[in-house]
């Protein structure tokens, strides 16, 4: 046929406020009709100045900031920051202090899957494994809240410890908790995971292939569901990973191809129940006695000059903290620069989300599982 | 003056200023959704003529799907927020001419035909079995040549928009 | 996968589903059915740790500053003037306290909830406590005064500073000026024992010295 | 002339109640069914003694402990919000709308038949009249869409038309189905024909009409039952088919930009819609306002009928509610698949059954 009907793109501007681009998200979508034909992501909108904040901040200071980089798993970033102090300072924290570590890191790790699956789920449009999978996240925050006196912005973990000490009731809590928490995943995974229709609108879509996956600089659960074997908790294991007994679960493509955001949905459901396990050894092999405060530093004027690099497994991938000290009196960093896993993820936006449905930009954006917090810091 | 005269009058008057908007409005979207209530007061009359089931039918098809099926078309094509008709006026004299003269000719064929006034007193019937039956029986050939005009136009439609894809692919 | 394959699987997985939504709907009735609480009729208790709300204990504070150091938004503004010794009473666990606190706020607009402060306080009387229910209509709410005195004491205890300061300032220039004269008598005294050249170059010796301890 | 105006007045009145209490105990069922799924508590503050307190403002009935003013409440507040037109709104249009989609809904109440007595527009082709109305509808979605100057709204708008468009026909086939069984269009004859025991429910076949005989087409009529009600949740954009309001997809579809009392009619034409589609439902294949054992119906216990009725809508209902907060979402073009290669299909295979039936079983 010559004559072809002439048909207009239409723009359209997903975010900054839309219900499904978790926070302040701008996606500049151009479709032709349901058919997505280019996305831009556009960045910014909560940017707080979180590194050069930290050029005037003491070293202790600065770990209330990283909560508020990736709110959703706030230990794990307190984490990975106190983990590149200690090693430019050559703290050893001791083994009571690294079994709180593990066990309030995985605990926020199960919290910030579920906020992950069930906004995921939310997205796709299930409401309810997303209310019955926050009933566990609000017992993880009471446990949680026991131990450090905050619900989501901890300020926890130390550089040399943890800011407070727990007891005999906490740990048999959070053991209760754990034998609780099976059941009720499992719920949520019988209700979800297998659904037809989820799995319609989650297989095959938004396939990232291993190359890709790895060229874009993917991390964590995005980088499992395409199907590569690397976890740092594995590979490069720092605290006590190499003491507990756990497996890293690896996309198959089960329902579709390998990397699709089935895929990156089914390995954080699986890494939730890995990570119980990992909570269930701690808590077997933690004793109480010690002090916590044992090594942390009384103030930061020794600190040695230098730089250092240090990353660490968190929710949403491996968090990777530079910090630049310039040593002698000064006892704030001269840089800090994080390598935040989320901003990675969402790079890949552009790529994949050519030629799908709206619906799919909001399945594919949901299942690479932004904090926007985080992206931008 | 009873009832049914006061509803005919308003619907005349519906689907009367409807077609005026349908010709005289700029806007196409416009023009579309008058074209809708037009046919929906043509509906109207029908059931005034105690046509029931040409009602529903009118319904159906014109209001629910012909009407839907231009307005889907308009939404789809570009610019649809500002989409105006063209109005030239090259022809305004001829075309004027044209429909006053056509005018003038049916409402002197209106006025000069005997019409024949039935006033009847039965009860209003249903229509339904009686069109069955007319479909069924009498005009079984021509209803079956209907189906197969449909049946052909469909196929013939479904074979363009296949071949328009491909090209697509 | 098979046209009916399909068809089954989407009615087995529906179906799943649903007999776990109607599990929870039929067990709503049940006492623990229900997770969530009538807040304002029913809280959960919180835990006695929970970081909520900042609270000064001001007969307690001694002033040090470190808290407001500690604070990574500085949310805590502190001035002080120095008392006179033994009119304040000591704190709980016996430090001595030696400044009036005129100025102790805390502006929770800002207070981040990090639990900083708390931790080098030498007298423990600043806390965080689980008083989560401070809602304010106004910002300017949000700042908290913890200090004692009103604004007029506050004026007093200045002016009072002042004077005493002046008056302690006059007191030790009265004090030098004595000790200095005295000083120079003696040295008079030794001066007219010795030659007369070396006695310009000692007054100003002393001079030199008085400077130092006027300033104090 | 007097008397047809009086009691057209009076009909309308009345449909206006009725479709209003059935908005608002539909809305007040789904947020109670959904948090009860949930493990929530759902609304339980505005009592009707706490919403009468509210108004006169003393504290002189008691407080409600359940929510049952719920909706009624959210009602009033809905009344007293801004009325905005967005810019670049076509202002008669947009207007319009929520009058062409409430308008569709309403009219198709009338027809509904909740009882022998009790049936407002006794009309020879109810069933087909239901059917048509409801197209009606659809412009008036279209229209708002188009109108509100938002491109959310336009796809919505878009969504919603093309599903259901394309919904009417499975439904239109599986309901021919029944209507040739019956040999009627009328819903009154419908439910008298399914009069007596539950087995004569068409649910169950074609008892009723043929005898034991008909028990033949019950796994038909249960097929057929079931693309009904899947195509009505697909007519009145219930989820899994919600896709013209996908909130996290078009944040509100159709009517993301209407507020106030114009957004709570949107409201309470999609819960009457949702009725009238459920209506059907009962009426064609669950024995109308028969309850299925002879002892309780209308005979004996006189007044009963209309309860019955409401009752079975009401039930489907809650099944249209269970569903929802059930299912995720399907995508567009699954949705036209759903339509075109499975249910289509097998309504026309149904179809067919019946067709045979009727001609070489009776």
């Amino acid at each position: 046929m010559e004559h072809k009907i002439e048909t207009d793109f239409m723009i359209i501007n997903m975010g900054p406020q839309h219900p499904s681009t978790h926070g302040v998200l701008r996606l500049e979508l151009k479709t032709d009709g349901e058919i997505v034909m280019a996305c831009r992501p556009f960045l910014g909108y909560l940017h707080r100045c979180f590194e050069k904040h930290c050029e005037s901040l003491d070293y202790l200071k600065i770990i209330p900031f990283t909560d508020r980089m990736d709110y959703l798993a706030s230990m794990n970033n307190n984490w990975a920051f106190c983990i590149a102090i200690e090693k430019l300072m050559g703290i050893k924290v001791s083994e009571k202090c690294e079994y709180l570590r593990v066990i309030v890191g995985e605990l926020n790790r199960i919290a910030s899957h579920i906020i992950a699956f069930g906004t995921f789920g939310l997205d796709i449009g299930a409401f309810t494994p997303f209310l019955l999978a926050f009933i566990q996240r609000e017992k993880i925050f009471d446990l949680l809240e026991e131990a450090s006196g905050a619900r989501m912005l901890y300020n926890y973990i130390w550089v040399g410890g943890v800011a407070r000490d727990v007891d005999g009731d906490w740990l048999k809590k959070t053991k209760k908790f754990c034998q609780e928490f099976k059941p009720a995943l499992d719920e949520v995974d019988e209700l979800l995971s297998l659904n037809k229709i989820f799995v319609e609108r989650t297989a095959n879509v938004g396939v990232v292939t291993k190359e890709m996956a790895i060229s874009y600089g993917f991390t964590g659960p995005n980088l499992r569901g395409s199907g590569v074997n690397w976890d740092l908790r594995k590979n490069e294991p720092y605290s006590l990973y190499t003491k507990f007994d756990f497996n890293i679960p690896v996309g198959a493509g089960e329902q579709g191809q390998v990397g699709d955001c089935w895929d990156r949905y089914i390995i954080r459901i699986r890494e939730c129940r890995e990570s119980i396990k990992i909570i269930e050894q701690a808590l077997e092999g933690i004793s109480l006695e010690g002090d916590i405060y044992e090594t942390v530093p009384k103030n930061f004027n020794k600190m040695p000059k230098g730089e250092v690099y240090a990353r660490s497994e968190t929710p949403r991938g491996e968090m990777g903290i530079y910090v630049v000290s310039e040593g002698g009196k000064a006892p704030v960093p001269y840089r800090v620069k994080v390598r935040s896993p989320a901003f990675c993820s969402l790079s890949i936006l552009e790529e994949i989300c050519k030629g799908v449905m709206i619906s799919d930009v909001i399945a594919i954006l949901g299942s690479v599982d932004i904090v926007l917090g985080e992206v931008d810091r | 003056m009873v009832p049914a005269d006061f509803v005919f009058l308003i619907l005349a008057t519906l689907i009367v200023a409807c077609g005026f908007v349908v010709v005289f409005h700029s806007k196409i979207i416009y023009s579309a959704f008058a074209l809708l209530f037009s046919f929906f007061g043509v509906g109207g009359i029908y059931i005034l003529l105690n046509a029931d089931f040409l009602a529903g039918t009118q319904l159906i098809v014109y209001v629910g799907g012909i009407s839907v099926l231009i307005l889907f078309g308009i939404l789809l094509t570009k610019k649809i927020y500002n989409l105006t008709t063209e109005e030239t006026s090259t022809q305004k004299i001829i075309g004027g001419a044209t429909s006053l003269a056509f005018l003038g000719a049916l409402a002197a064929l209106i006025f000069n035909t005997d019409w024949q006034i039935v006033t009847t007193t039965q009860e209003f019937t249903p229509q339904t079995l009686e069109i069955g039956k007319a479909f069924m029986g009498n005009f079984i050939l021509p209803f079956e040549l209907a189906a197969i005009l449909l049946l052909v136009a469909l196929i013939g439609a479904v074979i363009i928009g296949r071949d328009e894809k491909k090209e697509e692919i | 996968m098979s046209y009916f394959g399909n068809i089954s699987k989407a009615f087995s997985t529906i179906a799943t589903g649903m007999k776990i939504t109607f599990r929870h709907f039929k067990n709503a009735r049940k006492p623990d059915g229900i997770f969530t609480t009538q807040y304002p009729h029913k809280a959960v208790p919180l835990p006695k740790f929970s970081r909520q709300q900042l609270h000064n204990r001001i007969e307690d504070c001694i002033g040090c500053m470190k808290c407001a150091n500690a604070c990574p938004v500085s949310c805590i503004y502190i001035e002080t003037v120095k008392a006179p010794a033994g009119t304040l009473s000591d704190t709980s666990n016996g430090q001595k306290r030696r400044l009036y606190l005129t100025r102790y706020d805390i502006d929770m607009a800002k207070c981040m909830f990090c639990a900083l402060c708390t931790y080098p306080c030498p007298t423990e009387c600043i806390t965080i406590n689980s008083d989560f229910n401070f809602i304010k209509f106004e910002r300017k709410d949000l700042l908290y005064k913890f200090s004692d005195y009103s604004p007029e004491q506050v004026e007093q205890i200045k002016q009072e500073a002042k004077l005493r300061e002046q008056q302690e300032a006059a007191e030790k220039i009265a004090k030098a000026k004595a000790a200095a004269e005295a000083k120079l008598k003696a040295e008079t005294e030794a001066k007219a024992k010795a030659e007369v050249p070396q006695v310009e170059a000692k007054t100003e010796e002393v001079k030199a010295e008085q400077k130092p301890e006027t300033k104090e | 002339m007097d008397n047809i105006l009086v009691w057209t007045m009076i009909s309308i009145l009345v449909m206006v109640g009725l479709v209003s209490v059935v908005g608002i105990i539909s809305i007040y069922l789904e947020r109670k069914v959904s948090a009860f799924m949930q493990d929530r508590l759902g609304p339980m503050e505005v009592g009707f003694g706490s919403l009468a307190n509210a108004i006169i403002g003393k504290k002189t009935f008691k407080e409600g402990r359940i929510g049952l003013a719920q909706s009624l409440a959210d009602g009033l507040k809905l009344l007293q919000k801004e009325d905005i037109v967005p810019k670049g709104a076509d202002v008669f249009l947009f207007k319009l709308a929520p009058m062409i989609v409430f308008g569709g809904t309403f009219a198709a109440f009338a027809a509904l038949p909740l009882a022998e007595y009790f049936v407002p527009a006794d009309i020879n082709i109810g069933l087909f009249y239901i059917l048509a109305i409801s197209s009606f509808g659809v412009t008036g979605i279209l229209m708002a869409g188009w109108a509100s100057n938002n491109k959310w709204g336009l796809l919505g708008a878009l969504r919603s038309t093309a599903q259901m468009v394309s919904y009417e026909i499975p439904i239109g086939v599986s309901l021919i189905s029944i209507v040739m069984i019956c040999g009627t269009l009328s819903l009154k004859e419908m439910v008298l024909a399914q009069s007596g025991w539950f087995w004569n429910w068409h649910l169950f076949g074609a008892i009723s009409h043929n005898g034991a005989i008909g028990i033949v087409l019950l796994p038909v009529m249960f097929i057929n039952f079931l693309i009904y009600f899947t195509c009505s949740l697909a007519e009145t954009n219930r989820a899994p088919f919600d896709i013209p309001e996908a909130e996290s997809e078009l944040v509100a579809g159709y009517h993301t930009e209407y507020t106030g009392m114009r957004f709570a009619i949107f409201f309470l034409a999609e819960y009457g819609a949702i009725f009238v589609g459920n209506a059907i439902a009962v009426t064609l294949f669950l024995g109308g306002w028969n309850s299925g054992i002879p002892m309780l119906d209308e005979a004996n216990i006189p007044g009963i009928a209309p309860l019955i009725f409401i009752t079975k809508v009401f039930v489907l209902i809650f099944v249209v509610m269970w569903v929802r907060w059930t299912l995720p979402r399907l995508r567009v073009d699954q949705l036209m698949n759903l339509c075109w290669k499975y249910l289509i299909p097998f309504t026309l295979f149904t179809f067919f059954y019946v067709t045979i039936y009727k001609v070489f079983l009776t």
